[in-house]
């Protein structure tokens, strides 16, 4: 029997392939293509303090074998989110990590003690990728101080067993750097990667595209980016789990993904041009695993880090 | 808030036929029982550019209209501009081929339950979906008006049956190649008040809705409009395609076009808001 | 009449379409499909001090919408390039730009004396985007103050009018701080971008598809984060002139580079796909600009960011 | 060093017929006045995927052959074997559609002025140049024994005219579906014994070239190979397809196959040298 279960921290999923947060709204949507309960886990769109309209339109370009986006965290916020949209996902019998976003160091700790007693959340994915109000707008994981702040206030008040997973950007020098210094500040395990930063302009109008000039890069495009930041994040720290995300589109690109270190893997824009895309990748993946002659996922996470010489 | 639309499935659809009209490409899909669900509003969404494609994101297309075929299964049109490179594969694609579309997306077109006075305003591939709400519309007893606009006559879709379905039929066209030269706004008031019209219909350009809503609003008139924003997804998930929408509770909110719309209520919707978000949305700051 | 000039420093060029350094072998090979006179430019591959074997192969791997390289500096070293590349290049009347690597800030001092009096060259690439062997093989481009020390050393030693165009990586937390750095330290003019790192693991054999594991990533899939990287940068310093690059395909696309700010553009990986895409770039431009009714190439540089409400 | 092939041009080449042979596609394009230029282990970069193709690289196949057809034109031969996304478009296509494709590029397979014995060894498709450089040699009085292997009798691309231009043809697969069973290297011994060879061309995967380098190296007869590494570009402008050459002044540099290749002196490469450097070679450190 292959063993296909997976985990991050201290939290077991029956198999590694998520929903990449922001990328499966409420998950009612996708509910109608196939059983929530076929996913390792749906991670929700990142949720901050208050609702958030997000940002103007247009938000998002398609670009070569990708798409810009600045949806801008649009949401209702924790409380109706809680209210809402946890429950009802509960009821669907769903694996569930919670992304919480904040804007500054404050926000990150009321988000963790709102989680803190909420039954049937599997994880926490800390998306410290968003700008810092209190710092210029910066992002948060972009700087070794900032990052460890918010990860810090989310250890600090989340208590008891709920595993945080940190996701960062890849718009940094070292990504791995940032990788340790949230791994000390009490992260359990790592999301890599967030989206690219990158723009688009439109050159009827001769202007940026989005209203908000800059947008995230995904989607295949920025693959080969995902798989060096994991693989360099698990030579770093090979003990340390880490959930993969960028542009896997198919059960081939999961399995790169999981070579270089990834324990699960989220789909994000691959679900856009198709929305059983998760299914399909969980079944290629699956089988891909198998003919390698694999006996359970485990065996394969960082394969690809095996000392040369080695088969 | 609306969910998806749920009849909504996903299939690999033959295209049947493909013919070029005017500015346009008419295409017609096998698409077995989706025909039977799909309501005058609807649109589809179909993956572009084949197995190696660079274009990630699905194209959305209103429903033209939908034929059940019995046995041979039922059938789905489209009308098409090349506008870019995803339109542009789609039109080049020869019958026998197939495509990977989802449909029936998003809201129909409201269908009043007493027989009313509708008239219907489309620009340019937008009086597509109009000719299926008219046979609805008709078989409901209504009375239907169209006006037709493009800037050129090239661009105005107008088959000879979709003709035949309304009980007038006029054509604007900003060249004046065809029909009146002008822009559908300017006849609009004469048809409202000689037909004394209850509510209008409209689907194409944003600017063009906008400017139909002024003139509803003035006349009084309910208006229903078919929008149409950048869509990346056409199924909920990633809130691209958002607009701001003043609901029930008076509370401007970002919807999202492809579930809560394409086919609003005119009234609602705060016009002319591109790149920005108005004061006071919903959890705007 | 259409005025195709562009100046980037001190030097001018009689249209903004360059070939990209590393992407156009010696010139010689590209000839056989156009006139080197035709371009903007022609910019050599990156030369260093001694001859160099490159990296072991598999040194590419296609990804999509781009490639992955890692050709690690191949060449026969600064003297015999003078020898037997530039007299070539001269000989055909080409518009020479000549890009520089070092392993060390020395190296960057002794490639600049060995050019600083031959004649027939416009301009001096700097390639900061290598490896500096006396700091753990970090990136020159990747740290202000090595950044900062390479072209210093150019400058110092460069002598005379030839201007200095610092390329830079885009693989920085912020390269418009690196951007201020390099020339607040004696830049003329930047070029942006070079390749993004990134990985390709082979799921047959489950290893970096790559020799040299890590490689840079290419073409259109980039093009987004260049676009980003010129609009930043010359946001911060619009007085600097930039040789935009990454991804460029299509006429549009070089328009697309030059609104953002680049006051000319090189071509890379689109020559691998069509020997004369920098020819097919150079018309397809030309005509765009014309249709948008701008009178000359000038007028279009950095035109996005313009005031908003203005046409 | 070389440099590119004098003769390369591009064209846009139109598929006149693509048929399916064992595990292969033959397609013959028609390319003008490039059959006239085309030799024996010259190859054609072909650009793959359409328009909106996420695929950005050449693909390189050797030329079969080539046709000079007069005034309808010249026609030029490949042999593909659906191997990834690029070659399985290719052979995909139907006959109409033009690709872009670049040729004659690299090098020849070298001819001897003398009428010589020549032994020609193809693994897979890489039997497909032998049959022209066969019919070459046999031209100049040249006697031709050819040896084909392949795992098994699908990947033998064998044609009934190819069979006919050698004077023996001796068949091996390693499952002994058809011919002998065994590997290429296995006959090898005995043929150049037996017909006194003076000379192997060979053409096919790297691990059988080194290994007939092996045989040819100890019965002293010269050996030229068709040598197969990845290409970005085929014309010599990203160095990505380097493969450490011993020069005539005994020093090994990173050379391109494309243009220093494909085919070359089989004792001048560094065999097995995938992921090294060997030591000692020009600019190593
Ligand atoms: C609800 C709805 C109904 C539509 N009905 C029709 C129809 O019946 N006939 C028709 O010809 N067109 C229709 N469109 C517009 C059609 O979707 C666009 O023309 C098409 O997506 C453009 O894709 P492209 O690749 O050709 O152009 P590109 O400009 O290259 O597309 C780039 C990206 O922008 C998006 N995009 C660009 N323009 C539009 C647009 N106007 N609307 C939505 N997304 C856009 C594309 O989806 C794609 O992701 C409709 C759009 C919507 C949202
Ligand atoms: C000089 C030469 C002659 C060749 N002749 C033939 C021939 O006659 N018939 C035939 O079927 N094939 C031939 N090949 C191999 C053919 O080029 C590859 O099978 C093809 O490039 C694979 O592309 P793909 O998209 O199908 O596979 P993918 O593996 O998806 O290709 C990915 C990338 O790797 C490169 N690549 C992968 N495999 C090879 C390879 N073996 N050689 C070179 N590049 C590769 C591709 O060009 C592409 O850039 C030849 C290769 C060379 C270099
Ligand atoms: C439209 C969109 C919205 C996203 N929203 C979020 C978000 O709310 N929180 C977050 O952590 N990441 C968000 N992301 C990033 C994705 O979760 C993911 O990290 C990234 O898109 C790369 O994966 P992909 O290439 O599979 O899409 C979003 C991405 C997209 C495209
Ligand atoms: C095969 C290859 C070799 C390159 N060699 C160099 C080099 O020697 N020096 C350099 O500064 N940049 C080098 N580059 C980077 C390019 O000059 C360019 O910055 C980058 O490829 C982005 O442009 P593109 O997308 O048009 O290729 C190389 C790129 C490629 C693909
Ligand atoms: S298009 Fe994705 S949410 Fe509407
Ligand atoms: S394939 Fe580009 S140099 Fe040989």
């Amino acid at each position: 029997m292959f063993n296909f279960e997976t985990s991050l921290g201290q939290a077991s999923f029956a198999n590694p392939i998520f929903t990449a947060s922001g990328c499966a709204g409420s998950g009612r949507e996708l509910s109608q293509f196939f059983e929530l309960t076929e996913l390792g886990a749906v991670v929700t769109k990142s949720i901050m303090l208050k609702p958030r309209s997000g940002r103007a339109t247009p938000r998002m370009a398609e670009t070569p074998s990708g798409m810009l986006n600045s949806i801008g965290l649009q949401g209702p916020g924790i409380d109706i989110f809680l209210e809402k949209d946890i429950p009802w996902l509960r009821d669907q019998g769903a694996n569930i990590v919670v992304s919480i976003a904040g804007e500054s160091v404050e926000d990150y700790a009321v988000l963790a003690r709102k989680l803190r007693s909420v039954s049937g959340i599997s994880a926490l994915e800390v998306n410290i990728s968003c700008p810092n109000v209190e710092n210029r707008g910066q992002v948060f994981a972009c700087h070794p101080e900032t990052a460890r702040a918010a990860i810090e206030a989310v250890r600090r008040n989340i208590g008891g067993e709920l595993p945080i997973i940190a996701k960062l950007t890849p718009d940094v020098t070292s990504i791995a750097m940032i990788a340790e210094e949230v791994v000390a500040a009490g992260a359990d395990a790592l999301a890599l990667i967030n989206t690219v930063l990158g723009m688009v302009i439109d050159t009827n109008t001769m202007r940026p595209k989005l209203a908000g000039k800059t947008g995230g890069l995904s989607g295949p495009a920025i693959r080969p980016v995902a798989v060096r930041a994991i693989y360099q994040v698990h030579e770093a720290m090979p003990q340390v789990k880490i959930l993969g995300m960028g542009g896997v589109a198919t059960g081939r690109d999961a399995f790169e993904l999981i070579l270089a270190g990834a324990s699960a893997v989220s789909i994000g824009t691959a679900t856009f041009g198709n929305p059983t895309a998760v299914m399909k990748i969980k079944e290629e993946l699956k089988a891909g695993l198998i003919a390698h002659g694999f006996d359970s996922l485990k065996e394969a996470v960082g394969y690809a880090h095996r000392v040369e010489g080695n088969l | 808030m609306m969910g998806i639309n749920k009849n909504a499935v996903q299939v690999m659809a033959e295209i049947v036929s493909n013919k070029k009209v005017g500015a346009y490409n008419h295409i017609v899909f096998s698409v077995g029982d989706i025909a039977n669900h799909a309501k005058p509003g609807n649109f589809v969404a179909i993956a572009v550019g084949g197995a190696n494609s660079a274009m990630v994101l699905r194209r959305a297309f209103a429903i033209y209209r939908t034929f059940d075929k019995g046995n041979s299964g039922g059938l789905l049109e489209i009308v098409v501009a090349p506008h870019g490179a995803g339109s542009t594969w789609l039109t080049n694609q020869a019958p026998g081929f197939k495509v990977d579309l989802i449909a029936p997306l998003g809201t129909a077109f409201g269908i009043p339950t007493q027989p009313v006075r509708a008239l219907l305003v489309g620009g340019g591939y937008g009086s597509a979906p109009l000719f299926g709400l008219s046979e609805v519309l008709k078989n409901r007893g209504c009375r239907v008006d169209m006006v037709l606009g493009a800037s050129t006559a090239m661009k105005i879709y107008a088959p000879l049956d979709g003709k035949r379905s309304v009980n007038s039929l006029t054509i604007v066209t900003e060249d004046g190649t065809t029909g009146l030269t002008g822009k559908v706004t300017d006849v609009l008031g004469d048809i409202i008040e000689t037909n004394e019209i209850d509510i209008i219909y409209s689907c194409g350009p944003m600017g063009m809705l906008e400017a139909i809503n002024q003139i509803s609003s003035n006349f009084g008139v309910v208006h229903q409009c078919a929008i149409e924003e950048s869509m990346a997804c056409g199924i909920g998930v990633c809130m691209t395609c958002v607009l701001p929408i003043k609901g029930e509770d008076g509370v401007v909110r970002m919807l999202r076009s492809c579930i809560d719309g394409p086919v609003v209520d005119g009234d609602t919707v705060i016009w002319n808001s591109k790149r920005t978000i108005p004061d006071g949305t919903w959890g705007a700051h």
